[in-house]
């Protein structure tokens, strides 16, 4: 913690100022970025009303690849929408206390990616309207879901998170929404603070069940987070197409989102920092010890995609073997080398402290790791339809220019959420700042 | 600093929290009450027709078969609505300047068929089949209900595909001997289970083919 | 069973079924449109077969329309028809297509306005005044092959008239060096048809007899009957193919070299020689040399069961000697007197007429259902020579480029709505009746011919029954009434003849080409052009290449290579004057120094379909060697664009064995199959019991040709859209059933392996259906639930044979190609599957209202459904009978009988999928002299 | 109604140094308004909320249950259909549903009876009145103390209180 920020009042003021005074700041980039993705949401709306008036043959998926961007973009939207839960519980329950002060908007990193995520599979329908179908309720037509599929479980695992991801965030922020309530001086102001406050007085006896409960959340949190992952890789490993169908989906998800959505977090802590003057609050530290979160996942990641390797060459199968050779000589192999290039080989400069310690160039390669883990999502995706087991069908997919506008515009929808959320709620948690100052205080 | 809330407002926000939990149960309950509900599946409907045509007095009072008019209903799926020549068979002797029967002999004249309006409607998908369900035992009113005492046609069951599966699952409360097929004012006798089960043997129904998704739609 | 007018009435109903119930809430009302009078023999919602014939090329191939409520929806081959046997080829199918398509000629026009019928009988009499009057000296009369005996007997009658009028006659798809052939060889015209079924050793020599075209289907069965790989395959014959350009013939072969036609010729010549010919011959090449060998030996080990086959490309005395070598070798022939009332050659015909109107001989023109402003050589000029004509009357099924030229455009009825008749190749004739009432105000042929007489309300239907009313005893209808339900008319087969011992005709070797040679093939999809506007038949892949929409120019890879091309580039081809551009299409079997063309494609005016797709062939035709052209240039242009298929890879390593096994013979006799085996995989679940029916699919990888006529079956019988090129282009082509090819490192094809949905009983698409769509029935079928499905494509992409297929865009409803969402298109739907809307995934369903029906007949009869009383539309459709589908529980099963055969294997069992569609491997015969030689 | 003295500490230490020795001057703790949660006070005050998990515990046991249910009567009871020729009851494929809704049902029993025992939502209550209250939630730390009954005891512990660093003690009465 920086001195700036080393007394609960100081904490207050830094995190409350955006919303209570925004006078005394400079909206001027957020206006900007504010119409920019409130003009990529308005395309991205554009693009949804025109995929339901015309249909996924919009997208360049085909008969063989049947599965294109809007997969990818689901798995990497909900790999993003893992890291918040992930921190905040994760790290929790590993008392990484320095988590306090980017966990909040890491939650809320969490829903609306999570969100996002979860549209995609509904856009990606060919009957859109019907994917009320997947819920078990009752109907006239005496029909039920199909639990053995992995998508009931996507479902059912996306809604839970969602659901769960609004509770944690919400029961966090009560008693920073308590203080804004004590802090506002207009009447709109402590009349809306005071009603999602819910009467928080920071009772002594509220505050130990209160903690009990965040606690507990936090430990439920780790093993939905991890289930969510690991069913969205049963996705694929739950089939039997070469390439896909590998025990080590699961795991090798859960990792991978971890590693798409610390980079979104950094990329997110430094614009909050550099936008509402936080650097007291999120300091170099803070990016030094995500970087070397990133430097870990990235080994995994790398050993990850050698046992793929392996795995394929150890089983013997033709295809198998034929798929990996195909991941190096194929049609995608320029995306293949620019995933590895961006997720195993780009993080290793995360050895030298100097690199660790320089925001912008932990910002940077963040930001090529979460484009490579993308990258490597619509790999996923295509290698394997591609080159499947009916050598006959062997096809290639060509994006269309829908496909892009969705997926680009997707991240304006999510930019546009988090510059209004900025504006209504606090964006660092100020209780447990304040609980992390008194305990570095103690020591 | 005074009081933000009046006293009221905590009911009122406990409220709005329980509405939250409750509304999407709520919401599921109100869609399945309007989606079995005779608004959408058209129950003890009347609708209107070129011609009033009184089942009751035909049927009922008159006591003609239904195969004499619906003639294919043992041959094909269709039990077909008859062609007006069937109509002016009687008509041409009966009633002969009836104002009700004007739209008959008009089409008959001038050999434009009669738009009736369809009472019983099963969506484009699902294919019934007449001929194979009066073969297996299943009698005209399980269906269209006591069509002897309707004045105008209705439709008496909901023809969802709930509906429809509570038949195929368990045909044996249903079905009748081959002689009371087209017996309007038939009900199950008491020991219809075991009767029921007879019959599905005399019939030769497999039951467990009958919930088969192919066959109804293909 | 007669055809009683009132079920004309019966498309009155059309509008019943086009207005069927979609799904709604709010209940708009919805009509029920009984008859006025029910027709004579209609069951509403029973569908009725009818028996008739369709012509290619003027020969019949007897088929069975299905037909509801008087919509034909459905076209299968009659097995009383010696051209079907039961079978389907695919341009009978496609029928259906071009009757409904909204393009037809629908009405008379008069020099670009709307007329009548009425303005051109009035124009008509006054003209053929003027005719009789000079005894018919300026009027030509200009038809396709008229096989019709009726049509034949009135323009005899009206030559009769007036003597001096000429009928000549075009068909593009000539056979003029096949007669000449014969004429040279006999003395007289003879049309000669291998009895394959009969032969051990068949050698054809650029020949075709499995590629399309009016005996496709003849050929097809008798050559299945000798390539039966079962335990006991004694009967096994041996293919050898010498051609220029990978035909069907070639591509089933089990030797095949690629030669040009010069050497081709040399090769016939050398064979004749070996059998005591003495020609004068040139020496062959090395492998050719061995080639020749191992056939000669072949034949001759094989007496009186070895025959040869001469091909189209080859000039008569090619054919003249093909015949000569044939009876040295006491090969199993028939020879049968042309049914073509017209002996002279099509292209003298067609030259005759040019020459005729240049001389100023042709006031008066009818062009009777052919098109040779575009289908004939471009060098005869024959749309320039039309144009000249004062009075030229055009009746055509389409609106085309021969119409254009003419001052009257009548439209034509088509054979589905017309009464004629028709023969098959050896003379055998069928009635061909309506199916349904003109679609428009349409006219028959002889309805045209009888008004040219004079007659103005001729009844075709009386006309034909004049025909035949000599061989109907006492003028009976009872006879009649066989006929028709026949399909055939019993003892009109001709007798075959026995020709007179053949001359050795004069024939040596050929100069080497200079340059490069050029090979001209009907289309094996549009034919000679008049299937363009049918979209089934654009997007049906060409067999070896599984181009679609469109033609190329096939090159060797070798050629290829030396002019730096890849498949898709753009060349320039010139013949002389003539020259084109268009794109190459690197093809492994072609011989080389041959480029390849097919005909049909650059129609400049057919309809929505078939306009400016691909290129006119036509146009560098020559006029004397139709089929072979020489010394053509070729030269890179500048334009690229791929090429349109289906398949995309056609390579098969050597590994993938689980996907397309091949053995030999030798293989099958010594049991030396290695097939990997597949048994069920050890598993903790408890199986699931099938104890009704058990339906599976067996497919005979040997037997299947690669025809395609299963696949159209299929589209035709479960309502299977035509996406369009783009979309093609996109890969999202919707057929249920694909026909893949594969090759290994050999220019030969390993062989074709058709692939409907597996039916797999540990199915991997159902269990990751979110919503039930994908399922198993009580019976062992793989359903899909179109209603129920949300369109996640999980399934698809879980399938390992990649047999699904999504709805991207509603190509079957208000999303068609081009005009295929037009009205008139709905009376092709089979009324008892579902048309899939947008978003919803579709597949094979082993025909499953067929099952339906079947099942539902039976039930009502308290029976068991019997051995074949299913059978899909790809079964019926296919002429080698390389499909067998049955119930796997019935006591007499064909289908479990083939599981026991030793080639049998399931496509990547090793999944353990437990697939009821199943394979037995592709078994060839090669020749183990030959061993080593494939070029 | 009951008085209540309000104390006021800047440091968490201070308050709870307060806290331990309120008894000794006949102040009965009542509660404590603090910024984050102060570990000592629940002890302090005797509070007791270990029984939040076991509600928890069972409330996700029960969406446990009722998921597994629906998905076993349903595709083996209501519904029989053969997918893939998977066994109706494919447990292991049945678990992950319950799973995650299980969680959430844990997270929703949880938040619930974290309202029901903190008695919030409350956004009406005597205490907004207090002024002083309004920095507990920001940066004070404020004890509440029931007085000893009697002026001079009173008197008295609130001098104690300032003593005890007590930067401002009120008098309320709730």
């Amino acid at each position: 913690m920086q001195p700036a920020a080393r007394s609960y009042e100081a904490v207050n003021e830094l995190v409350s100022r955006p919303l209570l005074k925004p006078e005394e700041l400079n909206w001027k980039f957020w206006w900007i970025a504010f119409m920019a993705s409130l003009a990529a949401t308005a395309l991205m709306l554009v693009c949804i009303l025109w995929l339901f008036t015309k249909g996924v043959g919009l997208w360049g998926v085909n008969t063989t690849i049947v599965w294109g961007f809007a997969i990818a973009n689901y798995v990497w939207w909900i790999g993003i929408g893992n890291a918040g839960t992930l921190i905040s519980a994760m790290l929790l329950l590993m008392r990484q206390h320095w988590r306090a002060s980017i966990n909040r908007f890491a939650e809320a990193m969490t829903i609306f990616a999570a969100g996002i995520a979860g549209l995609f599979p509904i856009l990606h329908l060919g009957r859109p309207l019907y994917f009320y179908w997947l819920a078990p309720y009752p109907n006239t037509m005496a029909l039920w879901p199909q639990w053995r599929s992995a998508l009931v479980w996507d479902f059912w695992a996306i809604l839970s998170y969602i659901l769960f991801s609004i509770l944690f965030w919400y029961a966090g922020l009560i008693p920073d929404l308590a203080c804004m309530r004590d802090r506002a001086r207009t009447r709109g102001a402590r009349f809306w603070f005071g009603v999602f406050a819910l009467g928080w007085r920071g009772s002594a006896h509220h505050w130990q069940i209160y903690h009990v409960y965040h606690t507990t959340m936090a430990c439920l949190g780790v093993p939905l987070v991890v289930t969510l992952h690991s069913v969205v890789g049963m996705d694929f490993a739950a089939s039997l197409m070469p390439g896909w169908s590998e025990t080590i989906y699961p795991p090798y998800f859960v990792v991978g989102a971890m590693y798409s959505g610390f980079t979104m977090v950094i990329a997110l802590a430094a614009a909050v920092r550099w936008g509402f003057s936080l650097e007291a609050l999120i300091t170099v530290d803070h990016f030094e010890v995500m970087a070397k979160i990133l430097l870990a996942a990235s080994i995994i990641m790398s050993l990850s995609y050698m046992t793929e390797w392996f795995g394929a060459w150890y089983s013997g199968a033709h295809e198998e073997r034929s798929l990996v050779a195909y991941e190096f000589e194929g049609h995608y192999r320029a995306l293949y080398y620019a995933m590895l290039f961006c997720n195993c080989f780009l993080p290793q400069i995360f050895w030298f402290k100097a690199a660790r310690r320089s925001i912008a160039v932990v910002v940077v390669v963040g930001l090529m790791i979460n484009i490579g883990m993308w990258i490597e999502r619509i790999n996923i995706v295509w290698m394997t339809l591609s080159h499947g087991y009916a050598v006959s069908m062997w096809r290639i997919f060509h994006p269309t220019y829908w496909d892009y506008l969705l997926m680009f515009s997707s991240l304006g929808l999510f930019a546009l959420l988090y510059l209004l959320l900025c504006r209504i709620a606090p964006i660092v948690s100020m209780h447990e700042t304040r609980r992390l100052l008194s305990q570095g205080a103690q020591q | 600093m005074a009081q933000i809330f009046r006293p009221y407002a905590d009911s009122v926000v406990r409220v709005v929290m329980i509405a939250i939990l409750v509304l999407p149960f709520a919401i599921v309950g109100v869609a399945y009450g309007v989606m079995s509900s005779p608004y959408i599946t058209g129950e003890h409907l009347t609708l209107e027709q070129p011609v009033p045509f009184s089942h009751e007095h035909h049927v009922g009072e008159l006591g003609l078969d239904c195969r004499y008019c619906h003639s294919y209903v043992e041959k094909s799926a269709f039990a077909a609505v008859p062609p007006t020549h069937t109509c002016m068979t009687c008509h041409s002797q009966l009633f002969t300047n009836a104002e009700l029967l004007a739209p008959v002999r008009k089409s008959f004249a001038e050999r434009m068929p009669i738009k009736w309006t369809r009472v019983h409607r099963l969506p484009a998908y699902v294919y019934f089949d007449h001929s194979v369900h009066i073969a297996n035992g299943v009698g005209c009113s399980t269906c269209h209900g006591h069509v002897d005492r309707m004045p105008l046609m209705q439709q008496t069951e909901p023809l969802t595909m709930a509906w429809c599966l509570s038949c195929h699952r368990n045909p044996a409360a249903h079905l009748r001997p081959p002689e009371e097929i087209y017996n309007m004012s038939w009900s199950p006798p008491d020991n219809q289970e075991q009767k029921g089960r007879n019959l599905i043997e005399r019939y030769h129904i497999r039951v467990e083919h009958l919930s088969d998704c192919s066959v109804c739609h293909r | 069973m007669t055809f009683a007018p009132d079920r004309r009435d019966a498309l009155k109903l059309l509008a019943m079924g086009a207005t069927a119930a979609l799904g709604a809430c709010g209940r708009p009302e919805e009509e029920i449109v009984p008859y006025v009078e029910m027709p004579e023999g209609v069951t509403p919602g029973v569908p009725m077969q009818f028996a008739t014939a369709l012509p290619l090329s003027g020969y019949a191939r007897g088929v069975l329309v299905t037909s509801y409520e008087g919509r034909p929806t459905r076209i299968e081959g009659n097995p009383r028809h010696p051209a079907s046997l039961g079978a389907c080829d695919i341009f009978a199918q496609a029928e259906l297509m071009s009757l409904y398509t909204p393009d037809r000629a629908k009405a008379v026009a008069h020099e670009g306005g709307i007329s009548s019928w009425v303005g051109f009988e009035t124009a008509l009499l006054s003209q053929m005044e003027i005719e009789k009057a000079r005894q018919g000296s300026k009027l030509t009369i200009l038809t396709g092959r008229v096989t019709s005996p009726t049509l034949a007997r009135q323009i005899q009658a009206l030559l009769n008239a007036i003597p001096a009028a000429q009928w000549r006659r075009y068909e593009p798809v000539h056979d003029d060096a096949e007669i000449s052939g014969a004429s040279m060889a006999f003395g007289r015209p003879l049309l000669a048809m291998p009895r394959l079924d009969q032969a051990s050793i068949i050698v054809t020599l650029d020949a075709d007899p499995l590629g399309p075209g009016p005996y496709q289907l003849a050929y097809a069965n008798a050559l299945g009957k000798r390539r039966l790989a079962r335990k006991d395959a004694a009967q096994f014959a041996r293919l050898y193919a010498i051609e220029s350009c990978l035909t069907l013939t070639g591509a089933n072969s089990d030797e095949r070299l690629s030669l040009p036609p010069h050497l081709i010729r040399a090769v016939i010549i050398d064979i004749a020689n070996r059998l005591g010919a003495n020609l004068t011959q040139e020496t062959l090449p090395e492998n050719a040399q061995r080639f020749a060998t191992a056939v000669f030996e072949d034949l001759r080990a094989n007496p009186a069961h070895g025959v040869v086959l001469i091909g189209r490309g080859q000039p008569a005395e090619a054919h003249a000697l093909g015949h000569w070598i044939n009876r040295a070798l006491g090969a199993p022939v028939d020879y049968f007197p042309p049914v073509d009332p017209i002996a002279s050659a099509h292209v003298d015909s067609l030259r005759g007429l040019v020459q005729d109107i240049d001389n100023g001989r042709v006031e008066s023109l009818f062009i009777i259902g052919c098109n040779p402003a575009y289908a004939a050589p471009g060098e005869l000029a024959v749309g320039e020579a039309i144009a000249k004509v004062p009075f030229s009357v055009y009746h055509g099924l389409d609106d085309d480029e021969t119409a254009a030229l003419c001052n009257w455009r009548l439209p034509l009825s088509h054979m589905l709505e017309s009464w004629s008749d028709l023969r098959a190749v050896n003379g055998v004739a069928s009635i061909v009746q309506p199916l349904i009432r003109p679609l428009y105000d349409t006219r028959t042929a002889h309805q045209l011919v009888a008004l040219m007489g004079g007659t103005l309300s001729a009844s075709p239907y009386q006309l034909v029954r004049e025909t035949w009313q000599s061989r109907a005893p006492g003028g009976s209808d009872a006879s009649w009434r066989q006929w028709l339900h026949d399909g055939i008319i019993n003892g009109t087969a001709n007798a075959p003849v026995t020709p007179p011992n053949p001359t050795l005709p004069n024939i040596g070797p050929l100069e080497a080409p200079r340059g490069l040679s050029l090979a001209f093939a009907p289309d094996p999809s549009i034919w000679d052009g008049s299937f363009a506007n049918n979209a089934w038949l654009q997007e049906c892949p060409k067999p070896t290449t599984k181009e679609v929409w469109g033609n190329s120019i096939h090159i060797s890879p070798s050629d290829a290579a030396a002019n730096h091309l890849v498949a898709g580039d753009f060349v320039t081809v010139t013949l002389g004057e003539h020259s084109l551009e268009a794109p190459v299409d690197l093809v492994q079997g072609q011989a080389s120094g041959v480029l390849g063309v097919t005909l049909g494609y650059g129609r400049r005016r057919v309809g929505a379909i078939g306009e400016g797709l691909g290129f006119d062939a036509y146009r560098l035709m020559p006029i004397e060697t139709s089929w072979a052209a020489q010394d053509v240039e070729l030269s890179r242009a500048a334009a690229q664009s791929p090429i349109l298929r289906t398949q995309r890879s056609f390579h098969l390593a050597p590994e993938r064995k689980d996907v397309y096994p091949t053995f030999t013979l030798v293989n099958l006799l010594k049991g030396e199959i290695d097939i990997p085996e597949s048994p069920a995989l050890p598993s903790l679940l408890p199986g699931w019991e099938y104890e009704s029916y058990k339906w599976a699919m067996s497919i005979d990888n040997t037997l299947c040709i690669g025809c395609n006529a299963c696949l159209i079956a299929c589209q035709s019988e479960n309502n299977v859209p035509v996406v369009g090129p783009v979309e093609v282009s996109m890969g999202r082509e919707m057929h249920w059933l694909r026909i893949d090819a594969y090759y290994d490192d050999k220019p030969t094809p390993l062989g074709f392996q058709p692939v409907p949905c597996m039916h797999c009983e540990t199915a991997p698409c159902e269990p990751v259906c979110p919503v039930e769509a994908s399922v198993h029935d009580s019976e062992g079928l793989n359903v899909q639930v179109y209603n129920r499905c949300i369109g996640t494509r999980f399934c698809q992409s879980n399938c390992p044979y990649k047999v699904r297929r999504f709805n991207f865009f509603g190509y079957a409803t208000d999303e068609a190609y081009a005009n295929l969402d037009a009205q008139s298109f709905n009376a092709l739907f089979n009324p008892d599957v579902t048309v899939r809307s947008r978003g919803v995934m579709e597949k094979c369903t082993y025909c499953v209202q067929r099952i339906s029906r079947t099942r539902r007949a039976a039930e009502k009869e308290k029976r068991r459904i019997t051995e074949g009383e299913v059978v899909t539309a790809c079964q019926s459709a296919c002429p080698t009978r390389a499909i067998t589908f049955g119930d796997l529980n019935s006591e007499d099963s064909k289908v479990r009988d083939l599981r026991n055969e030793p080639q049998h294997y399931e496509m990547l069992g090793h999944l353990d999928t437990r697939p009821r569609t199943t394979y037995l491997a592709n078994v060839k015969n090669p020749n183990a002299a030959l061993q080593g030689n494939k070029s | 109604m009951t008085k209540m003295l309000l104390a006021q500490f800047t440091q968490p230490e201070t308050m709870v140094a307060a806290a331990r020795k309120s008894d000794q001057f006949g102040c009965r703790l009542a509660d404590a308004f603090t910024p984050f949660p102060v570990e000592e006070m629940p002890e302090l005050l005797g509070a007791d909320s270990t029984s939040l998990r076991v509600y928890m515990f069972f409330g996700g046991l029960i969406f446990v249950v009722a998921a597994y249910a629906t998905e076993s009567l349903s595709a083996v009871f209501l519904y029989p259909i053969n997918s893939g020729g998977r066994p109706l009851n494919s447990w292991p494929t049945f678990v992950l549903f319950p799973f995650a809704i299980g969680i959430f049902g844990a997270a929703l029993i949880g938040f619930i009876v974290l309202m029901i025992k903190t008695g919030l939502p409350r956004l009406h209550h005597p205490l907004f009145s207090v002024e002083l209250l309004e920095r507990a939630t920001q940066n004070h730390f404020i004890l509440a103390l029931e007085p000893p009954r009697g002026a001079a005891l009173e008197a008295r512990a609130k001098v104690w209180l300032r003593e005890a660093g007590a930067v401002e003690v009120t008098e309320v009465e709730i």
